[in-house]
């Protein structure tokens, strides 16, 4: 199988661990090595979901895998998200490494019984005995005009559910150090990949690699303002860094990667240098992970704070269809600027 | 019962309204000049039109992902719905669903929906309104091959059936759920075979006939009417284009030669020559009705591009009934 | 039918704005009162789930219903969460005001599409032609054995989606009021019983009143710390508030009723005086509604700030099943005095 | 196939385990000394022993909120059990889970679920596993008549046809979920029926009797072994306790008539008249037989009660293999 010519993009962002190499790879060419090259290493792993076998994924970051496994590891299922969840929580307990997809974020509600009842708390009601290596695949985000059912970003219903971890990689050397990680881990994970980020590129190694579920990554140092985005948002925080730049405004951008385990103490340490922040996400503002976020910090770094703790996100309303109106509803470089320049 | 004349055009009527569109909307896609997701009806027209033909107007109806095919059927209105397609102020939504969410209340047509089978349990909510304020309406949900495997159309079909509620389930078999044939996410023959595990009645259907489908659908609802309880009716059918928009994809998951085949059963075609063959319509008749329509249809692009979009202050309006929250 | 002689019990708060009357009202009891008056009084009432008419509802306060409204407005339905809440959303776009129960908070996750993905966005995705006045009825909350699948706190993954209103009512009198509100908002509430207070009595009027959702409420006046606290919390914050005057820390306890809308300018006006905030809820910690006030607070209410704003919540597990193990779990009153002597 | 003797002691045995363990654990509940709720399995015993009896040991089980009738017919530990109802720290779950989440990876049983027909989904997954690394076991899924009515069972049974699974799918027909009787939340006959709309086999098996149960599972496993798909036993059998715990309750969901008409029927009766009849037991060895498991079910009170309480530090540990978050 060849996936590196699928999802190929001329734009991307780069990985401040990842520029010395020159390799580069796709967001969602990312997806499909990865699994390859784990499925070849690992028998155990298998994959499930809607259209993920014959036809490589809805999105096509699954193409190849099928021919190169067999139909047996990489199976097409019946449209059952609530059984596509069981289906891994059963093989995962029988020490299989099962990776199910729910083809949109949006669908997690339809499987969330599974997911927040069962996957999340069987090992503790279980007293313990049981492993749980379930990778939940899903792809999440805003910005192809696919409206209020097909756009969520809902990691902070998944946050909120101990026994969960959210992994929300922001470029492709994140999806592959990212999903090899939460494929490798003992626990229900959740790996967000954002939909529009699909074709963009950047360095990443041949190899497999982890990087640790928990462990946030400094993008950018800064020492005015520090900036945490989430996911795709990394890039439009980019971006606002680059405009507060230009107007003398130095800025650190953190990506904590995972939103659960959440990395508090490198913001923690960056907002003690800095004395402001302000965080973004694709979510609706109110009980997003932002939320949490500022919670934390204005209780860890109260004395550091020179400014409340600023939140750019989504506003209160479901996702609106029309081009126009996502454009406004998803934050942008443009917005977290002024949300930076609001600090007061 | 007879099939009138007049039921013939109607039936035409409502195919041609839903072809015509959807071939439109089905170019302005492939020229990006429509966003989104674009699920289209088109082959399976004979469904939407065969049922709707035999309801009332304030019967509700449910519907799916390929929602557009429904509402017009039920007499949708080609500018709004266009509009709503690019994303217009002006839209069936205000712009704010698009295709996916397609709607009119004023038809008692209760959405498209995203997720595959969620629109069935609001089927059953409509019937049991109907029920308790004893308003002889009945309630029809539009669901396809692949929906029936999802928990949503189980616990629907099952309620309906416990409540003996007034309430008609129509699946449109495709024999595809997006890039999956059937047989591989079920192990039946007919999914009518479903019919029988909620204990109501159900029925195989061309679903590429009209007046089969027609007919077949006025004796359900006759008996749904008289309070028999849920009925099941399956219409075989096929969808000319892909899952989503209208050029193939990469994957072969169904031949060109399968897709010519049935093709050769176009229902549009097969009522066509009805209309002829019984003289209701000849073929000059039948190109002036179709051209009537088609500058409707062309009207209508004309509108929804006139059409504003949204003002951006639009967002947070409709998120709740009397003004916002937080 | 006399609802009045249902869960009846000695012990039980008083609401401050009800210390007047004397009619005295069990929690349990002013759920099925509520119904009853609102049922009489408005045909297109009516109640739908699991074993709430023949049995009156697990917990009882369905009980007398359907003898008086008969099993079409009161119906027993399949076990189906699914369908009970689409039942509600068709009827409810129908023109009636449907309630419909889900017996356990817990099970909102069997139902979470049907909430979350249809009722709440239903209008918005129509463009605003559709009205939804439908009720949820849930029983949420811990100390009852019930363990990890029966006892949870799950309104911040509700908060979190827009369309919904959610109410907490903390006793008797809240029940009746917030019940009739929810009742006739035309939008989709969730309404919220604590199953432990089932019992527990106070002033309920007899006639049908309305507290409006959004509303918060200062159970207590103080001076030198401002308690926010959710539902069931309201008693044991009140029962910290009593141990802290003893040692002279006068609190001042606000009781939000509603978590969506959330009465954010009653708490700020409280905190511009007393300078501290402890919030309590029985959710998890990560992620719940406290972190979002935490959060909205930070910010409109900096300045007045002496110490970073503290939460006293669940810990970051599923919920116990041993009684001893959930007693720890559920914060309570000594543990919110701990909270409000830690702010620093 | 012949039904040895040692199966039929076997039988009895599992039988026994189960009613002597839950009539004890009811007289703890009603005297409060068992904490939440506690659903009893009394009365469906021949269903757990006879379909247990059919299966290796290594076989996957899941279970429901009724479970201990399921872990103990499977072998389960009387101390472990009975620790655990009591929420102790030696107890299954180390207290964590109570009656409700009772499990014993050991024996392959995936665990009781609160959650009525989640277990099912969680069985299609070890079967899916099983077949995955070919091992030649077999999963089944027991659930309640009530549960077939919801999305995941609908779901999971479909799924498992549809991949040609090895599973059983063991349905216990009490003919109650909770309060409501069968007759107001399905409107089909049996529950069996259900089986045709996935496509696959079924059968309807006296769920009093041990050894129609036995047989039926027997006959289904031997098919599914053979790499046949699923199959679904349709268990028709009682409840003799309430819903939750051992009284009745205010509500009069069905007569005292028909629970002694029930009663009559009692397996262990039944089963007990077969072993005497057949010359294996006479009832002085069946009274021996019973008193060294009630002296089992004594033992496992004491250790019970001597076991400390798990520690509340104890709350953060197994939320996470290999430490805690957040
Ligand atoms: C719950 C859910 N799962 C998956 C999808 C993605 N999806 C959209 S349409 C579709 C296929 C539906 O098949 P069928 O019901 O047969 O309808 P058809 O498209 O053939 O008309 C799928 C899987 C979805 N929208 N919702
Ligand atoms: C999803 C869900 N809905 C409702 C309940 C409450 N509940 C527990 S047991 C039960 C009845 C189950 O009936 P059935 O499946 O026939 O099993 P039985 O109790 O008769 O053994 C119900 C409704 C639940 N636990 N989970
Ligand atoms: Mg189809
Ligand atoms: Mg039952």
């Amino acid at each position: 199988m060849s996936p590196d010519n699928i999802f190929e993009g001329a734009s991307g962002s780069e990985n401040s661990e990842s520029n010395s190499g020159e390799r580069k790879l796709g967001y969602g060419a990312a997806v499909v090595e990865t699994m390859a090259q784990i499925m070849r290493e690992d028998e155990s792993v298998f994959l499930a979901g809607e259209d993920v076998g014959a036809h490589g994924g809805v999105f096509g970051y699954f193409r190849g895998l099928q021919p190169e496994f067999g139909d047996e590891r990489v199976v097409d299922t019946p449209i059952a998200e609530q059984a596509i969840i069981g289906l891994g929580i059963g093989a995962a307990v029988q020490g299989m490494r099962p990776v199910v997809d729910l083809m949109f974020m949006d669908f997690i509600c339809v499987a969330m019984d599974q997911i927040a009842n069962q996957a999340a708390k069987l090992k503790y009601m279980f007293g313990g005995g049981a492993k749980l290596p379930l990778t939940i695949t899903t792809a999440g985000g805003a910005g192809l005009s696919a409206a209020a059912q097909h756009s969520q970003s809902l990691e902070a219903m998944l946050c909120h559910i101990p026994g969960l971890k959210v992994a929300m990689p922001s470029d492709a050397y994140e999806v592959k150090g990212l999903l090899t990680s939460c494929i490798r881990e003992d626990n229900p994970t959740v790996f967000i990949i954002n939909k529009r980020k699909l074709a963009d590129a950047c360095h990443v190694p041949e190899e497999l690699f982890e990087i640790p579920l928990g462990k946030g990554h400094i993008f950018r140092e800064g020492s005015d303002v520090t900036l945490v985005a989430i996911g795709r948002m990394v890039d439009e925080a980019r971006g606002a860094a680059d405009i507060l730049s230009e107007e003398g405004i130095d800025c650190e951008l953190i990506n904590p990667r995972t939103v659960q385990p959440l990395d508090i103490d490198l913001i923690v340490e960056s907002v003690s240098k800095t004395g402001n922040l302000v965080i973004v996400h694709e979510a609706v503002r109110f009980g997003g992970i932002g939320a949490e976020i500022a919670a934390q910090i204005q209780e860890e770094a109260f004395d550091y704070l020179d400014a409340p703790i600023g939140r750019v996100a989504a506003p209160f309303s479901p996702i609106p269809f029309s081009p126009v109106l996502e454009k406004q509803y998803v934050p942008d470089a443009e917005r977290i600027a002024a949300g930076v320049r609001n600090l007061s | 019962m007879e099939v009138t004349d007049e039921i013939l055009i109607d039936l035409y009527k409502r195919m041609v309204r839903v072809r015509l569109f959807e071939e439109e909307a089905g170019r302005l896609a492939e020229s990006a000049r429509l966003p989104g997701f674009l699920h289209l009806y088109v082959g399976e027209e004979a469904v939407a039109a065969g049922v709707c033909a035999a309801l009332k107007n304030e019967d509700q109806i449910t519907s799916t992902h390929r929602g557009h095919g429904h509402l017009l059927a039920k007499g949708g209105d080609f500018n709004r719905m266009m509009a709503e397609l690019m994303g217009k102020a002006t839209g069936y939504c205000n712009g704010k669903g698009g295709s996916m969410h397609i709607c009119d209340l004023d038809l008692a047509m209760l959405g498209a929906n995203g997720i595959v089978g969620a629109g069935v349990p609001i089927s059953v909510g409509a019937a049991y309104a109907n029920k308790l304020t004893s308003n002889g309406l009945i309630s029809v949900s539009f669901f396809g091959d692949g929906a029936t495997n999802i928990g949503a159309f189980h616990e629907a079909a099952n309620m309906a059936a416990a409540l003996s509620l007034p309430m008609l389930f129509v699946c449109e078999n495709n024999e595809y759920a997006e890039y999956s044939p059937r047989h591989k996410t079920m192990a039946i023959a007919d999914v009518i075979e479903r019919a029988a595990a909620y204990g109501f009645p159900g029925a195989i259907v061309d679903g590429m006939d009209s007046v089969a489908v027609f007919e077949a659908a006025t004796l359900a609802i006759e008996k749904i009417r008289n309070g028999e309880g849920p009925m099941m009716l399956e219409c075989k059918t096929y969808r000319f284009y892909d899952h989503v928009g209208v050029k193939g994809t990469a994957s072969n998951y169904r031949t060109d030669e399968e897709v010519e085949e049935m093709r050769k059963r176009d229902p549009l075609v097969i009522h066509e020559a009805r209309l002829v063959e019984s003289g209701v319509m000849n073929d000059e008749e039948i190109q002036a009705f179709k051209d009537e329509i088609q500058k409707e249809v062309d009207a209508s692009v004309e509108f929804a591009e006139q059409s504003p979009f949204p003002e951006s202050d639009d967002i947070l309006v409709d998120v709740y009934t009397n003004g916002g929250v937080s």
